[in-house]
C-alpha cells in the first residue's frame, strides 16, 4: 500500500504547498440531450481529501469518468502535476497513478475475490506463471486490513454488495497511486465498515495521497474532507474549505434553494411521531428457512407501520426481504397475506398478493438498462395498464408523468434509457415501479442508497406518508439514523435468524447497537471463536 | 492441465443473467460446505467441475460393454485422430467464447489453411506451416480489429469472414477445380501421417497445445484478462485491463489455430481439399459449450472442451457402431444424443449449486 | 393506497430540465451524426444497393424484378421475424431451417385431407419444435445455441425420415396457388410476409407480451423480480419462432411446388440471424427492431440478386458479400459515447 | 490384360425394371494391367461369410443417393453377405474418413466406398491397405493409385457426362442460343468435371452458343429455382439452361413456368442424372434432355468383387455406360429412371 512518492507531511501543509496533482480545466461533456458537464474546473491537491457533492445527476460521476479516461471530454483539458495529460483509456489513467472506485461496483462477478483484486498485476512465480498461493495469501492479508474475512477463492458474485464494495476498495487502495477517487464508496457499507474506510483514508492522507470523495452523506463529508467542490446541473458552483461552510449552506448550494427552505428538514425527513398500526397483520411470515441463508425467521407486518430490519452485513436482511417477495427458494416456512396463505411463492404471486420488493442491487436486479424510463416504471404494472394484452400508452403516460414529478426523476424525457440516468435517478425509477403497483406491503431494501439529500428527504417522507396511508413498509437500511427514525419497530437479524426485536422506546441507536453487538462476532475480530463460521 | 475455472461455483448455464426461479439474481452458496471435506464431497466437486468428463466416461464404459469392437486400441486411435483437428479449432474457440465472443469463421479458415498449406508444401516444410499461419492469423486479426476497435458484434463479423475466407479459397483454387497436393514423402506430409504407437502426430500436437492453452488460460495475466473481459467487459475496461488488445489477440489466436488445424489436416490428407470445414464452427461451438464454457463469457475451461470434443467423436463413432441406421436416422439419433448429453451435464452442474 | 394513481396533474411530462439540445438538426447535420446511421444505416444501405443497380444493372428497375426479389425474400423475412423475437430475449434459434424442412415434410402427408388440415399440422410441428426449444432454454436452463442445435441436427433427420428421404411433388391446387397467386398485383407470399411484419411490430411495440420479451432480454433477473412470467415468455417466443419458421417452410414449399426436406431451409438460420443483426437488433437482447429486420433481409436479398445478375463467380460473390456485410454493419455500429 | 467386365447386365438394382441396370462400357484399352487378388495382396475371402462395409458420402436425401445405397443393400442381401455395415458421411470428408476407419475396426473385410471427393481419402485408404482390406470405389473416382490404395473404380465419367450434355444441348438448340449454367456445389469435383466437359464441348462444336451465366445452384432444387428467377429478370435473352443435376433443372422449370415461359420450348433445358421426375418432365415436354448418371452400383460392385476373389483381374477403371433420355425415348424409359 506504499505510495510511489510518499510525502509524509501533515495534510494541511501538503495541501497548501503542493501544486495540484490532478486538475481539470473547463471540461465539458455532452450526452445526447444532456449537458452533463458544462465548463467545469476542478483541482485536487496532494494529501487532501476533497469532497465532490451535488444532487443526483449533477455530474459527479461524469466528472470522475472524464478525469479517469472513461469519457473523452468534449472540451477542456486535464493536467497532472501541472503537465497536460490525455487519457485515452482508464488503463492510462491508472498508469499515471489514478486509482478509482466507480459508483457501480465494477468488478468481475464470476471471478474470485483474489483474482479480482489482482487482475492485471498478478504475482508471478519464477516461471512467469501466476502464483496463486501468494495471491490468495496476500488477498487474505489485504482484506484483513479492511476487516473483511472471506475465502479469497470465492466468486465475487456470491458476496453481498457491501462486501463487494470492500473488495473494490481493497483493490483500489492496494495499487500504488497518487490519487484515489471514490464515487459513493459508503452507500452500501455498514457503520463499522465505514469506520474502517475512514481509517484507510486517514492513512492515505498521511502518505500524501489525494483522495476525491463523493458521497451524499453529509456527516461523512464533515468528518473526513478538507475541501469541497459543489456541482449543480453540470456546472461548477463552488470550491472551498469545508470548514467554512455549514451543512445548511452546503445543502442549499447543492440544491440551489434558499436556506430557509432547506432548514425545515431535519436529519431525516421522517415525522417525529410514529404511525398508527392496524391490529391484525397484513403479512405474517412463520419459520422461513432456506439452507445457508435463513433459519426459522418469523415476523409480522401491520398495515400502517414501518418495520425496520436491522443487522450487520450478511445477517440475512436482504434474504428475508427476498423470501417475503417470493424471490428466494424456501425449504420451509409459510407466508400469509391478510389471513390467506400463499402456497406457490413466486415474485408474480407475491406481487398479485400486494407485496412489492425494491431490490438491493439496482444494476443486477433492478433496472433494465436498455429500456426507457417509462418502460422501467411500468414494467411490473404492465398487465394492469393494458387491455387484452395491448398496452395503453395513455394510461402509461399518466402514471409515468405522475411518478416522474412526484419523485422528481431527472431525465431528458420519459423515453431516455434508464442506463443513461445517474445512479440516484435510477433508484427513483425503481421506486416508482413499485409504487405504481399500489402494493399493500412494500419491502424496501436500501431505498435511499445513492440518492442525494433532497431526494433522500423526499423518499423518507414518502415512506412516512405511505405508512400513514395504511401501507405496511419493511425498511432495510444500513444508515442507522434512517432506520431508527424511520421505523416504528425493528427486527434484528443475525446469522440468518431473528436475534431480537425493538419496539417503542427501545427503537434507539444505543439499543440497536447493543443488540447488534450482543453476541455477534465482529468480522474483524480475529479471535478463534470468530473464525468459526456459525453457519 | 487446468481444472479450475475462475468461477467454480458458476453454473454451466447462463448463470448471472439467468437465475433459477428460486432466487432471481440469488446469491450462490456460502463457503460453509467447503469446511466439511470428505470423499463424497470431493467426488461431487469433481463431477461438478467436470460434468462432461463424467458423461464421457459413462458413455465410454457403457459402449465398451455393448459393442465389443468399441473398446479397441484401434478404435481409440481412430477416434482421437479424428478428434484432434476439431480439438485444435475448439481450443481457439474456447478462448474466444470465454471473452464473451464467438468465431464462426473457423470452418472456412480451416479449409483455407489446408489449401494454402498444400500449395506451399512444394516450397518445403516451413513454408507449408508459415503460409497458412500468416494468412489465417491475418483473418483472425481482421476479425479482432473489427470487433474490438470497430465495436461490431462478433457473430456478424465472423459470419462475414466465414463467407470471405471461403470465397478466397475458391478464388485461389479456380472455383474449387484445383486441388493442390502435398508432395509424397515430404516432411510436411509426415507431420500429418506419422505416428507414435499408432497415435498420429496431430493428436500429440493437439495435446501439447491444450497443455499450453491450459497454462495460458489459468496461469497468465492474459488468461485472467480473457475471463475478466468475458465476465464484464465494462468492469475490465474500468479496471484498466487492455480489453481491446486482448480481444484482438484472442481472435488472432483463433485464426492461427484454425489455420494450423487446417494445415495439419492437409498434411494428413496429403492434399488441400476444398470442401472441408463446412459447419465445423458449429461442431467447435458445441464441443466448447458441452465442455461447460458459458457462451455469455466469463467462465469456462480448456479441459472441458477437450472432453467435449471427444464426446462428440465418441457419439459419432457409436452411431457407426449401431451400424445399420440410414442417414436420416443418424441425424435424429445424434440430435437426441446431444440433448441427453447437455441435459445430463446441466443437471450435474446444477447439483453442485444446491450443495 | 393511493394518491399516486388518483392525483391528476395533467401537465405534460416535463423533460426534467437541463436537457439543452446537444445536437443540431439540419438534414445535412444529420448525415454527419453517427447515431443517425446507427438508426437508419440499414435503410441507407438498401438505398445504396438499389441506386447501384438502377445505374449498373440491366432490367433491374422493373416491377417484375421487384416482385421476384420480394417473393424470394418473403420466407427469409418470416423466419427472421421470429428470430428477431428470440434474439430479443438474448437467445438464438439455430433450428429454423430444420423446422422449415419438418413443416414441408408434413404437408404432403396431410394434404389428402385438404389444405387447412395440412397447414394446421405443419404449423403445429413448428410449434412443437419451438416448445421443445423453449423448454430446454427456460426450464432446463440450457444455453440457447446448444438447445436449438439439437433440433438443428435432429429436426432435418426427422423430416427426412418422415418423407422417406424423398422429394414429393405438390399437386394440391390450393397450396400451389398460395405460392403463385397474387392479390392486387402483389404475390400472396409477399402479402403474408408484410402482414406478419406489421403484426410482429405491433406485438413488440404495443402488447404486454412484446414488452415483456424485451424486458426479459434486457435484464432477466430484474424481469423475474418484477413478477414477469419469464419462463412463459421464453417458451412463447420460441414457439412463435417455430411457427413462423414452419409457415415459411409451407410457403417455400408452395413456391417450389415440391416438398423437399433435404435442402429446404439449409443455412436459413444464418440468413435470418444476419437479417436481424444487419437490421440493427443487438444480439445481446433487450431491443428488437422489426422494420430493421425486414430491411436487413431485403438488403441481403438485393445483394445476392446483384451478384447473380452480374454473373460473378462464387468466389468473388462470397468475398463481396462479406465485404458488404461488414461495411453495412460497420456504418451502423453502436458507437460508445465517451 | 483384358478386362473382366463386359457382361454386367445380370440384374437390375432397385427392382424397378431391367432398364435401370448398369452396364460397363468396355474399359479403354489404355487402362493397362488389371488388378488381381495376388498383386493386391489381399487374403482370400468368401463374400457370403464376409463383413462388408459401405461408406456413403452424402445423405440419402436425393434420388441418386437413395438409389445407390439401396442398390448396394439389396445386392448384399441377394448375395447373402454375412453382415453389411453402412455409414453415411453427411457430406463431411473428415467423417467419411472416420467412418471408414470405424468400419475397419468393426471388422470389415471388404469395402465399397462412394467417395465424397477425389482427394483427401488417403488416410482411410491407407488404413484399409494396412489391414489388407480391398476397396472398391464407386461413382466418384479418387486420385490415388489403383491396385495399391484401392482395387478399382466403377462409375461414370463426369467430364464425359458434361460433354454429352453439350451434345444434347446443341441438338436441342440447333447450335444457337444463349445458355445459362446452373453449377453444382462449389469446390466439388463433380461440378468441376461436368462444367469442363460441357464448356469445352460447346466451344469446340457450337460457336453459335454463348454461355452467358454460370451460377451455383448447389445441386438443390430451391437454389436452382431462385437463381433461375434472377436470371429470367436480368438476362431475358437466355434460351437454354444446362443444369448440372436434375434437381436444379427442375427448379428452373418451376421458375420458368411461374414467369409465364414455356420450359422446353422458350427455354431449352438439359441436365444430368436421370431421376424419375426429370424424365417425367421430359415426357411432359418441359425438358429437352437428361444425361444419365446411373447410381445402381450394387450388382456391378458385388459382381466385380466376386470376380476379384475368383482370381480375375479387374481393370483400373470400370466405366459404366450412362444412357441419355430425350423426347424420343422418355416415355418408354420412364420405368428405368430412379
Ligand atoms: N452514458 C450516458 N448517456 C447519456 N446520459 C448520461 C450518461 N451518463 C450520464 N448521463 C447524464 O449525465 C448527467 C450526469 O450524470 P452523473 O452520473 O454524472 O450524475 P451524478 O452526479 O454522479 O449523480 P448521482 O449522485 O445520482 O450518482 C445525468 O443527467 C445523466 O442522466
Ligand atoms: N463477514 C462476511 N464477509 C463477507 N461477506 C459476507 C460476510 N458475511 C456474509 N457475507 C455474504 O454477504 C451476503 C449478504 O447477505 P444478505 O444479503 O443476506 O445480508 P444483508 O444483511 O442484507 O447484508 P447486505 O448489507 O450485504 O445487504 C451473504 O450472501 C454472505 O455470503
Ligand atoms: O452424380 C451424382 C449426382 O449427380 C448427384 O446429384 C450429386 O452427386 C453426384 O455424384
Ligand atoms: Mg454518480
Ligand atoms: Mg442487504
Amino acid at each position: 500500500m506504499a505510495p510511489p512518492e510518499a510525502v509524509p507531511q501533515a495534510p494541511e501543509a501538503a495541501a497548501s504547498t503542493a501544486s495540484p496533482v490532478l486538475e481539470a480545466r473547463s471540461v465539458s461533456k455532452r450526452f445526447p440531450g444532456v449537458v452533463a458537464l458544462d465548463d467545469v474546473s476542478f483541482s485536487l491537491r496532494a494529501g487532501e481529501t476533497h469532497a465532490l457533492v451535488g444532487e443526483n445527476g449533477a455530474g459527479k460521476s461524469t466528472l470522475i469518468k472524464v478525469l479517469t479516461g472513461v469519457y473523452r471530454p468534449d472540451g477542456g483539458d486535464l493536467r497532472m502535476a501541472g503537465r497536460p495529460v490525455r487519457f485515452a483509456r482508464p488503463f492510462e489513467a491508472q498508469q499515471a497513478g489514478i486509482s478509482t472506485i466507480y459508483q457501480e461496483v465494477n468488478l468481475v462477478p464470476l471471478m474470485s475475490v483474489a483474482r479480482n483484486i489482482f487482475l492485471g498485476r498478478e504475482p508471478r512465480n519464477r516461471f512467469g506463471l501466476i502464483d496463486f498461493a501468494r495471491m490468495h495469501r496476500e488477498t487474505t492479508e489485504l482484506l484483513d486490513g479492511f476487516g473483511v474475512r472471506v475465502d479469497p477463492r470465492r466468486p465475487l458474485h456470491t458476496l453481498g454488495i457491501g462486501t463487494q464494495q470492500m473488495v473494490a476498495l481493497a483493490r483500489a487502495v492496494s495499487v500504488n497511486a497518487q490519487v484515489v477517487i471514490m464515487d459513493e464508496p459508503t452507500s452500501s457499507l455498514e457503520p463499522r465498515e465505514v469506520e474502517t474506510l475512514f481509517r484507510v483514508i486517514e492513512n492515505l492522507r498521511g502518505q500524501g495521497i489525494a483522495v476525491l470523495y463523493v458521497s451524499h452523506r453529509m456527516d461523512e463529508l464533515y468528518r473526513i474532507c478538507d475541501r469541497v467542490t459543489v456541482l449543480r446541473d453540470g456546472r461548477h458552483i463552488h470550491t472551498g474549505d469545508l470548514a467554512d461552510l455549514d451543512r445548511m449552506q452546503l445543502v442549499s448550494m447543492m440544491l440551489g434553494r434558499d436556506m430557509a427552505e432547506v432548514r425545515r428538514s431535519g436529519v431525516t425527513s421522517f415525522a417525529a411521531e410514529g404511525h398508527e398500526a392496524a391490529r391484525t397483520p397484513v403479512l405474517t411470515a412463520t419459520g422461513l428457512s432456506s439452507r445457508h441463508h435463513l433459519h426459522d425467521v418469523s415476523l409480522s407486518l401491520y398495515a400502517g407501520e414501518v418495520l425496520g430490519l436491522g443487522g450487520l452485513l450478511g445477517s440475512g436482511r436482504s434474504e428475508t426481504a427476498k423470501a417475503l417477495s417470493g424471490a428466494l427458494h424456501l425449504d420451509a416456512g409459510e407466508l400469509t397475506v391478510d389471513g390467506t396463505a400463499l402456497n406457490r411463492l413466486t415474485p408474480a404471486a407475491a406481487i398479485r398478493a400486494g407485496i412489492s420488493l425494491l431490490p438491493e442491487d439496482r444494476k443486477a436486479e433492478g433496472i433494465v438498462p436498455g429500456l426507457s424510463v417509462r418502460e422501467n416504471i411500468v414494467l411490473a404494472a404492465m398487465p394492469r395498464l393494458s387491455r387484452a394484452g395491448v398496452v395503453s400508452r395513455a394510461k402509461q403516460d399518466r402514471i409515468v408523468d405522475i411518478f416522474m414529478k412526484r419523485l422528481r426523476i431527472k431525465a431528458s424525457s420519459p423515453e431516455q434509457k434508464v442506463g443513461e440516468l445517474s445512479g440516484g435517478n435510477q433508484q427513483k425509477v425503481l421506486l416508482a415501479r413499485w409504487l405504481c403497483l399500489e402494493p399493500k406491503v412494500l419491502l424496501l431494501d436500501e431505498p435511499t442508497r445513492g440518492i442525494d439529500v433532497g431526494a433522500k428527504a423526499e423518499v423518507q417522507s414518502l415512506i412516512d406518508d405511505l405508512a400513514r396511508e395504511g401501507l405496511a413498509v419493511l425498511l432495510i437500511s444500513s444508515d442507522i439514523e434512517e432506520l431508527i427514525e424511520g421505523a416504528d419497530r425493528i427486527v434484528v437479524l443475525r446469522g440468518g435468524a431473528v436475534a431480537g426485536e425493538l419496539a417503542g422506546d427501545d427503537v434507539a441507536e444505543d439499543r440497536l447497537l447493543e443488540v447488534l453487538a450482543d453476541h455477534a462476532p465482529a468480522p474483524e475480530d480475529k479471535s478463534p471463536a470468530a473464525q468459526e463460521d456459525p453457519r | 492441465m487446468n481444472e479450475t475455472t475462475p468461477a467454480p461455483a458458476a453454473p454451466a448455464a447462463p448463470a448471472p443473467a439467468v437465475p433459477r426461479t428460486d432466487t432471481p439474481g440469488g446469491k450462490g452458496p456460502r463457503p460453509a460446505a467447503a469446511s466439511e471435506p470428505g470423499t463424497r464431497a470431493r467426488v461431487a466437486e469433481l463431477l461438478q467441475r467436470q460434468g462432461v468428463l463424467a458423461v464421457l466416461l459413462t458413455v465410454v464404459i457403457a459402449a465398451s460393454f455393448i459393442y465389443p469392437t468399441f473398446a479397441s486400441l484401434d478404435n481409440a486411435r481412430g477416434i482421437t485422430i479424428q478428434a484432434s483437428f476439431l480439438a485444435v479449432v475448439a481450443l481457439g474457440m474456447t478462448m474466444v467464447i470465454i471473452t464473451g465472443g464467438i468465431d464462426l469463421s473457423v470452418g472456412s479458415v480451416f479449409a483455407l489453411g489446408g489449401v494454402l498449406a498444400a500449395w506451399a508444401s512444394q516450397y518445403g516444410f516451413l513454408a507449408a506451416l508459415l503460409v497458412p499461419l500468416v494468412a489465417c492469423g491475418a483473418i483472425g486479426l481482421l476479425n479482432g480489429l473489427l470487433i474490438a476497435r470497430g465495436n461490431m458484434a462478433p457473430f456478424i463479423v465472423t459470419l462475414a469472414t466465414l463467407l470471405g475466407a471461403r470465397g478466397l479459397l475458391l478464388a485461389i483454387t479456380d472455383e474449387g477445380a484445383t486441388t493442390y497436393l502435398v508432395p509424397k514423402d515430404s516432411a510436411f506430409g509426415e507431420l500429418g501421417q506419422g505416428s507414435v504407437w499408432g497415435f498420429g502426430y496431430p493428436i500429440l500436437v493437439a495435446l501439447v497445445l491444450f497443455g499450453a492453452g491450459g497454462l495460458v488460460l489459468q496461469r497468465t495475466s492474459f488468461g485472467q484478462t480473457l475471463f475478466a473481459v468475458g465476465g464484464s467487459s465494462d468492469a475490465a475496461t474500468l479496471m484498466g485491463l487492455p480489453v481491446a488488445r486482448t480481444k484482438i489477440l484472442v481472435y488472432t489466436l483463433s485464426g492461427l489455430l484454425a489455420g494450423l488445424a487446417g494445415a495439419l489436416n492437409a498434411a494428413r490428407l496429403s492434399s488441400g481439399v476444398t470442401i472441408v470445414g463446412v459447419g465445423m464452427e458449429l461442431d467447435a461451438i458445441s464441443a466448447v459449450v458441452i465442455g461447460g464454457t458459458l457462451l455469455i463469457g466469463g467462465a469456462g475451461s480448456i479441459s472441458g472442451t477437450l472432453w467435449g470434443v471427444l464426446l462428440l467423436a465418441v457419439i459419432q463413432n457409436l452411431i457407426n457402431q449401431i451400424g445399420s441406421l440410414n442417414s436420416s436416422y443418424q441425424s435424429v439419433v445424434s440430435g437426441g444424443f446431444l440433448i441427453v448429453v447437455v441435459v445430463a451435464q446441466r443437471y450435474l452442474a446444477r447439483s453442485r449449486r444446491s450443495t | 393506497m393511493t394518491q399516486a394513481a388518483v392525483s391528476p396533474p395533467v401537465e405534460p411530462a416535463q423533460p426534467a430540465e437541463p436537457g439543452k439540445p446537444a445536437r443540431s438538426t439540419g438534414p445535412l447535420a444529420r448525415l454527419r451524426d453517427p447515431a443517425w446511421y446507427q438508426e437508419y444505416g440499414v435503410y441507407v444501405a438498401v438505398a445504396v444497393v438499389l441506386l447501384f443497380n438502377a445505374l449498373f444493372t440491366d432490367h433491374f428497375m422493373t416491377a417484375d424484378n421487384f416482385r421476384t426479389q420480394l417473393v424470394q425474400v418473403a420466407p427469409i423475412v418470416i423466419v427472421a421475424l421470429g428470430m428477431a423475437l428470440v434474439i430479443g430475449t438474448e437467445g438464438v434459434d439455430l433450428s429454423v431451417g430444420s423446422t422449415m424442412a419438418l413443416a414441408a415434410a408434413f404437408l404432403p402427408l396431410y394434404l389428402g385431407y385438404g389444405l387447412v388440415p395440412a397447414l394446421v399440422v405443419s404449423l403445429l410441428a413448428g410449434a412443437v419444435v419451438g416448445a421443445v426449444n423453449g423448454t430446454l432454454v427456460s426450464l432446463i436452463g440450457l444455453q440457447p445455441i446448444v438447445a436449438t442445435l439439437a433440433l438443428f441436427v435432429g429436426g432435418r433427420g426427422l423430416a427426412l425420415v418422415m418423407a422417406d428421404g424423398q422429394l414429393k411433388q405438390i399437386v394440391n391446387p390450393d397450396l400451389l396457388s398460395l405460392g403463385t397467386g397474387s392479390f392486387l398485383g402483389v404475390p400472396l407470399v409477399v402479402w403474408i410476409a408484410g402482414v406478419l411484419a406489421v403484426a410482429v411490430a405491433f406485438l413488440v411495440q404495443r402488447t404486454t407480451f412484446g414488452r415483456q420479451i424485451v424486458a426479459v432480454g434486457g435484464n432477466r433477473s430484474a424481469a423475474a423480480l418484477a413478477g414477469l412470467p419469464v419462463k412463459r415468455v421464453l417458451i412463447g417466443v420460441y414457439v412463435l419462432c417455430g411457427v413462423l419458421a414452419a409457415l415459411a417452410g409451407v410457403l417455400a414449399t408452395a413456391r417450389l411446388t415440391a416438398s423437399d426436406p433435404s435442402s429446404l431451409g439449409t443455412l436459413m438460420e444464418l440468413s435470418a440471424i444476419t437479417a436481424v443483426v444487419v437490421g440493427g437488433t443487438p444480439l445481446n437482447g433487450g431491443s428488437i427492431r422489426v422494420l430493421g429486420t425486414v430491411a436487413g433481409a431485403l438488403l441481403m436479398q438485393l445483394l445476392r440478386a446483384t451478384l447473380v445478375k452480374h454473373d460473378l463467380p462464387d468466389s468473388t460473390a462470397q468475398i463481396a458479400q462479406a465485404a458488404i456485410i461488414i461495411a453495412a454493419v460497420y456504418v451502423a455500429r453502436e458507437r460508445r459515447s465517451r | 490384360v483384358s478386362g473382366c467386365s463386359k457382361s454386367e447386365t445380370t440384374s437390375n438394382a432397385g427392382g424397378d425394371s431391367s432398364q435401370g441396370a448398369q452396364a460397363a462400357k468396355t474399359p479403354e484399352a489404355s487402362s493397362g494391367a488389371g488388378c488381381s487378388l495376388e498383386t493386391y495382396g489381399a487374403p482370400k475371402l468368401d463374400l457370403k461369410n464376409a463383413v462388408v462395409g459401405f461408406s456413403q458420402s452424402e445423405k440419402e436425401a436425393n434420388p441418386f443417393r437413395i438409389a445407390e445405397t439401396q442398390s448396394i443393400k439389396d445386392e448384399a442381401k441377394k448375395i447373402g453377405v454375412k453382415k453389411l455395415l453402412t455409414t453415411n458421411a453427411q457430406s463431411q470428408l473428415s467423417k467419411q474418413i472416420s467412418d471408414i476407419q470405424d468400419m475397419l475396426s468393426q471388422g470389415a473385410q471388404f469395402l465399397i466406398i462412394a467417395p465424397l471427393n477425389s482427394d483427401g481419402l488417403e488416410p482411410a485408404l491407407k488404413a484399409a491397405a494396412a489391414k489388407k482390406v480391398p476397396v472398391l470405389t464407386i461413382d466418384r473416382k479418387v486420385n490415388s493409385t489403383a491396385c495399391k490404395d484401392y482395387v478399382a473404380f466403377l462409375g461414370s465419367d463426369f467430364v464425359e457426362q458434361g460433354k454429352r450434355a453439350a451434345d444434347a444441348m446443341i441438338k436441342a438448340t440447333g447450335g444457337k442460343g444463349k445458355v445459362a449454367i446452373l453449377l453444382g456445389a462449389s469446390g466439388n469435383n463433380v461440378t468441376t468435371d461436368r462444367t469442363k466437359g460441357f464448356v469445352d464441348q460447346i466451344k469446340a462444336e457450337a460457336p453459335g452458343i454463348e454461355i452467358v451465366a454460370q451460377q451455383t445452384g448447389e445441386f438443390a432444387r430451391d437454389k436452382g429455382q431462385q437463381v433461375m428467377e434472377q436470371l429470367i429478370q436480368s438476362k431475358p435473352e437466355i434460351t437454354a439452361v444446362y443444369a448440372e443435376n436434375d434437381e436444379m433443372g427442375l427448379g428452373a422449370v418451376t421458375a420458368l413456368k411461374a414467369a409465364g415461359k414455356k420450359p422446353g420450348k422458350d427455354v431449352k433445358i438439359v441436365s444430368v442424372d436421370g431421376t424419375r421426375n426429370a424424365v417425367q418432365a421430359l415426357v411432359n415436354g418441359e425438358y429437352n434432355a437428361v444425361i444419365e448418371s446411373n447410381p445402381r452400383f450394387g450388382p456391378l460392385a458385388f459382381a466385380t468383387a466376386q470376380k476379384f476373389y475368383g482370381g480375375e483381374e479387374i481393370p483400373e477403371n470400370v466405366i459404366i455406360t450412362d444412357r441419355a433420355y430425350d423426347e424420343t425415348n422418355a416415355e418408354a424409359s420412364l420405368g428405368g429412371a430412379y
